[in-house]
């Protein structure tokens, strides 16, 4: 337990020193949302139709983005290794490495979509509903991202490759999570799609770190 | 009991795989032959003309058995896949690696002629359809098997790296199905409903099955032709390869 | 059957573009594949057989 | 007491060693010899359980290590070419943090004394990426001197080190070899430190 | 001259050797724009609207993330270096950097445009107009993206970076390139945002390897 | 002929080296030493004009190099502690490609026998990524023998170098002074060739 939280611990303090990396997620996700009304026109009931989707689709992207960095700078120096060699299970150490990467990359995430929310005109309700349906959401996206990243460790061109292993696993809570905000505002409630989000999550937090810490070690063979 | 169990991983190994899987791969061309000339007789001279979707709808002969193969092939990919990495027997990743690329193909088959299929009947290629976009997200999970192998080197890391996507991928075709046709349902977006498709005459339905049936023993040939050119590269440097017939000829 | 006349067989009753585009595509790629396979396969044996004539000149 | 039998190694298509043998029994050192290329690292690796031997088997203290799986792991320290350390974080930090994952801690009092020792003095809160060469491979082998293992498995440790690092480090080896120790190194130059077997590869 | 082409050809034989890394931006370009009908929702006429926006956004990440590669594993493995020492003038070399970085990137997504296009149930005119809007558009995308890459290269966290600083600038491309097909589809004629678009080209082809040299000597520095 | 005059290199707070004068003439050799982190990297990349000098210039055949620029480049060779050779590429193709970025074309009979020379017989069409730290160093090293450079800058070349290796090389670089060329190495170990001047940072 001691070595997941310093594990933790030490992930945040690397990004406290590439702060940059951080923040730059952090635009990344308003960037890609504020492209849309650039490229789509600014009608705003076309724009409110659109909007969970298209925050949906930003933070998915974001959060992808975020996996290179997620276990390649400890392979590339060496580290990774010394951490399956280390007498603490490597299962521990990689659910450490996950909830790190969810706490620098979703977790801000979900304090800022509120804000591209309002750009699209989403009224308070719907709002409380996309920041917990974000906040189910994220830390999904970083399980299921982890077995990505973890699968294209070392791999040539594993960069963009994660992207294509992953997304389509994305599916499910760009679906929920998009879904659960759109059928609030159209007046379903937005109970179901959350409580099917929910479940989601518990199944990755079940098996994700174990199938992630199988693909490391097969990636460090 | 045990005596089974041994014969049955002499044949896991590559090395008395390969001559069976020769001696095998003639039949199921024979087969495929068979079911693919009775199957194209039946689809075209022998089911009548649809009364709704007229003679476009002889599609359905080859869209329907692509569709499930696709299917079909991912479970016994993953199958394969996942003996692998638990019996840790050479042959299983191999035969992963030898149909995936059939799958792929079948997938693209159904995607392909469901497109040419809904362009009369819809008035569009393509529609955001719950089956076609699960069909699709399928489509991307074979390429996504297919690059990652692609992309190690290490054969053996490749199967094992392979055999965990295709596995996580297992668990999740299931939810992404569910998911995509609940989100489907809940816009009420498209107009024609796959489900509603009209009752089908029997002789529609035998020739969709002669034709199923056809891709199926095509897909085994296919694949085991090509699990003979896996274990060739792979084996390349033992010596019972240097010994094959075909090698000193 | 069918069809009165080849013609009319061909044209599928108007869908031939379809009818003809999936099962010309289907075929062409249910035809292509096992070739690129049997290619692969030969490429593989002629690299092996190379190899065991150059062990064979080595040492003989 | 490390133990190998019959190791054989294969990469791609050639066979880069069979049948070896080796023992390191405690206060013993082995000096693993080969041209470029010959396998040492590969050996290294098989050793410290990285990656599995085509052939053959390790024991540590008579069991296999794929069985002890944790237990070898916390007698056994490896150190390869790999720097394996955080470029962003400073020696101290990188050391303080390598011991947290170990699952043991480190003061701050006896990590800086380990830097010290390796001639570290001035740069302890320096990024790693603004040391040269040497000084970079100093604070990964500022480990050995605050993990507590029995086994060392070194790949060229003396890469990149000036002169006086290398005397320190042999002096530091050669006092874990007379407590008991056994170590595994590589090296393409004479290697200052006595009586060690020489396997060559 | 010689060395521009050795360099496209070394380029491009690095890309067929990781042939996954090109396919798999290709894909990316794919998965994403399937993605917004997913978040959005099935409505076909919806989804012609949004069609040009979505599927420039999607290019535009697409040639984005590929823009990683670009100088990086030169940097990483010092022949970066190697081309500030050689005697051919660096603008050059980048020169020859860039084009191979379109052909692997920006060519792929034009040919492949027209299949989005279609699921997303565009008219043939439209097609056409967004083929012709993207080959001008990738070389653009191409070319500012190397800015950015040469700017935040060896800058820690620079993968995403990147995308901070570049994504402003391709915004003239996205508005004008999917201007282009809107006005089409809305009857208007999409000659004034095309020829826009080749000014915008032209100015880059122009000035952008020169202020990419100025910025690798900088960061090599 | 090289010469540099008051140079001086400041790296954060720390100056490493101040007031530094140093010349090289045809068929001369500079061993330049120090501890670690004592600035001989710095002090290469400067040479090299790969970072610019706190003060002081460096001169060759008399004029500064930031005026020659590029006549100066194609005089010289650095080759450094990285590897700059293509994991994905074969040796073949990282040399062919090497000299073609510089401008020369090489032929394929050519770049073999300079990687025959270098020990990689039997490795020119494996990617380099499989090669083993030495053979990758060789890889870089093979330039030496394909490049035309009057000017060879080697910082700690005989790295990772086996003892054949290491003998190669040197005999490399002696042909090198003998043909009038000059050279400035860094080292850890004595070297094994005759007549340097050492510079002590
Ligand atoms: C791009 C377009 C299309 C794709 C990707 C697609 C995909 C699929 C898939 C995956 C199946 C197998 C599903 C199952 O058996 O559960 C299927 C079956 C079927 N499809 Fe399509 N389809 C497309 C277009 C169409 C069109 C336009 C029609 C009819 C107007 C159609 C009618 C059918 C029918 C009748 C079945 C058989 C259903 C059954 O046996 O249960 N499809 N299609
Ligand atoms: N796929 C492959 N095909 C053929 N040979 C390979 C392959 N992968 C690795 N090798 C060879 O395996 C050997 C790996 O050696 P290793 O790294 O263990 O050498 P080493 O003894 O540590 O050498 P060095 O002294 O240079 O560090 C190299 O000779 C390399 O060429
Ligand atoms: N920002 C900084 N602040 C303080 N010191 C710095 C900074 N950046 C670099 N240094 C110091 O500058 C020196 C760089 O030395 P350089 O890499 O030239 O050494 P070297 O002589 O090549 O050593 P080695 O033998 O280890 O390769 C190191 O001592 C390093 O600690
Ligand atoms: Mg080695
Ligand atoms: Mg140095």
């Amino acid at each position: 337990m001691n070595a997941v939280l310093a594990i933790i611990r030490r992930d945040l303090l690397l990004a406290m020193r590439r702060k940059s990396e951080v923040l730059t997620a952090l635009f990344f996700f308003i960037i890609v949302a504020s492209l849309f009304p650039l490229g789509i026109g600014p009608e705003s009931a076309l724009l409110r139709t659109i909007a969970p989707g298209v925050i949906w689709v930003s933070a998915l992207l974001a959060t992808m983005l975020g996996l290179a960095r997620l276990f390649a700078p400890d392979h590339a120096d060496g580290t990774l290794e010394q951490m399956v060699l280390s007498p603490t299970p490597l299962g521990l150490l990689v659910t450490g490495k996950i909830a790190a990467h969810w706490i620098t990359t979703g977790l801000p995430l979900v304090l800022l979509a509120p804000v591209l929310g309002i750009q699209f005109d989403l009224d308070v309700g719907a709002l409380g509903v996309l920041v917990v349906a974000l906040l189910l959401g994220t830390p999904l996206l970083s399980l299921i991202g982890a077995i990505g990243a973890a699968l294209t460790l070392g791999v040539r061109g594993g960069g963009v490759l994660v992207s294509l292993l992953v997304l389509p696993l994305y599916v499910p809570a760009l679906i929920f999570g998009a879904g659960a905000v759109e059928s609030h505002i159209s007046g379903l409630g937005a109970g179901g799609h959350l409580s099917l989000l929910a479940a989601l999550l518990a199944l990755a937090v079940f098996f994700a770190p174990w199938a992630t810490t199988a693909a490391l070690r097969i990636s460090l063979e | 009991m045990s005596n089974r169990l041994i014969s049955w991983f002499k044949y896991a190994s590559p090395q008395s795989f390969y001559p069976l899987a020769g001696r095998m791969i003639p039949w199921f061309w024979a087969l495929t032959a068979v079911f693919g000339v009775i199957g194209l007789w039946v689809s075209f001279f022998v089911a009548p003309t649809d009364f709704q979707q007229g003679e476009g709808y002889r599609i359905i002969f080859i869209h329907v058995p692509a569709a499930w193969m696709s299917m079909f092939l991912y479970v016994v990919m993953a199958t394969w896949a996942g003996l692998g990495l638990a019996l840790n027997t050479r042959l299983s990743g191999m035969m992963a690696q030898a149909i995936a690329p059939t799958g792929a193909l079948m997938a693209f088959l159904s995607l392909w002629t469901g497109a040419l299929w809904g362009k009369p009947m819809w008035g569009a290629w393509w529609v955001w359809d719950a089956r076609l976009t699960s069909a699709l997200i399928l489509f991307f999970l074979y390429i996504g098997f297919i690059a990652l192998q692609a992309a190690i080197d290490d054969a053996r890391r490749a199967d094992k790296a392979g055999a965990i996507l295709a596995l996580v991928g297992v668990v999740n075709v299931p939810i992404i199905y569910f998911s995509v046709k609940w989100w489907n349902t809940l816009h009420q977006g498209s107009t024609i409903n796959l489900a509603k498709a009209p009752s089908m005459a029997t002789t529609m339905l035998w020739g969709m099955l002669l034709m199923a049936l056809a891709f199926w023993m095509y897909s085994i040939a296919v694949a085991l032709t090509r699990v003979r050119a896996i274990i060739l590269e792979r084996e390349a440097h033992t010596e019972w390869v240097k010994d094959l017939n075909e090698v000193k000829a | 059957m069918n069809w009165g006349s080849p013609a009319e067989f061909f044209a599928m009753g108007g869908y031939a573009l379809y009818v003809w585009g999936s099962f010309g595509v289907c075929a062409v790629l249910m035809i292509l594949e096992p070739i690129l396979v049997r290619k692969r396969q030969s490429s593989i044996l002629r690299i092996l057989r190379r190899e065991r004539q150059a062990e064979i000149l080595e040492n003989p | 007491m490390l133990t190998a039998t019959g190791l054989s190694c294969v990469r791609g298509e050639r066979r880069l060693f069979a049948g070896l043998d080796l023992a390191v029994g405690p206060g013993e050192w082995l000096h693993v010899q080969g041209e470029n290329g010959a396998g040492k690292t590969s050996l290294l690796r098989i050793l410290a359980t990285l990656s599995p031997p085509a052939e053959g088997e390790v024991r540590w203290q008579g069991e296999p290590v794929t069985v002890l799986a944790e237990d070898y792991r916390r007698a056994m320290l490896f150190l390869g070419h790999h720097g394996a350390v955080k470029e962003e974080l400073t020696p101290l930090e990188n050391l303080t943090l390598a011991a947290q994952l170990d699952g043991t801690t480190l003061d701050e009092a006896n990590a800086l004394s380990a830097l010290m020792r390796f001639g570290l003095r001035g740069r302890e809160d320096l990024a790693v990426r603004f040391l040269s060469a040497g000084q970079k491979r100093r604070v990964l082998l500022a480990r050995l001197a605050v993990r507590k293992a029995t086994l060392w498995i070194l790949d060229e440790p003396f890469t990149a080190l000036d002169v006086k690092a290398v005397d320190m480090l042999s002096g530091l080896i050669e006092s874990h070899l007379a407590a008991g120790g056994m170590a595994i190194l590589t090296s393409h130059q004479s290697m200052p430190l006595p009586n060690g077997r020489i396997l060559s590869l």
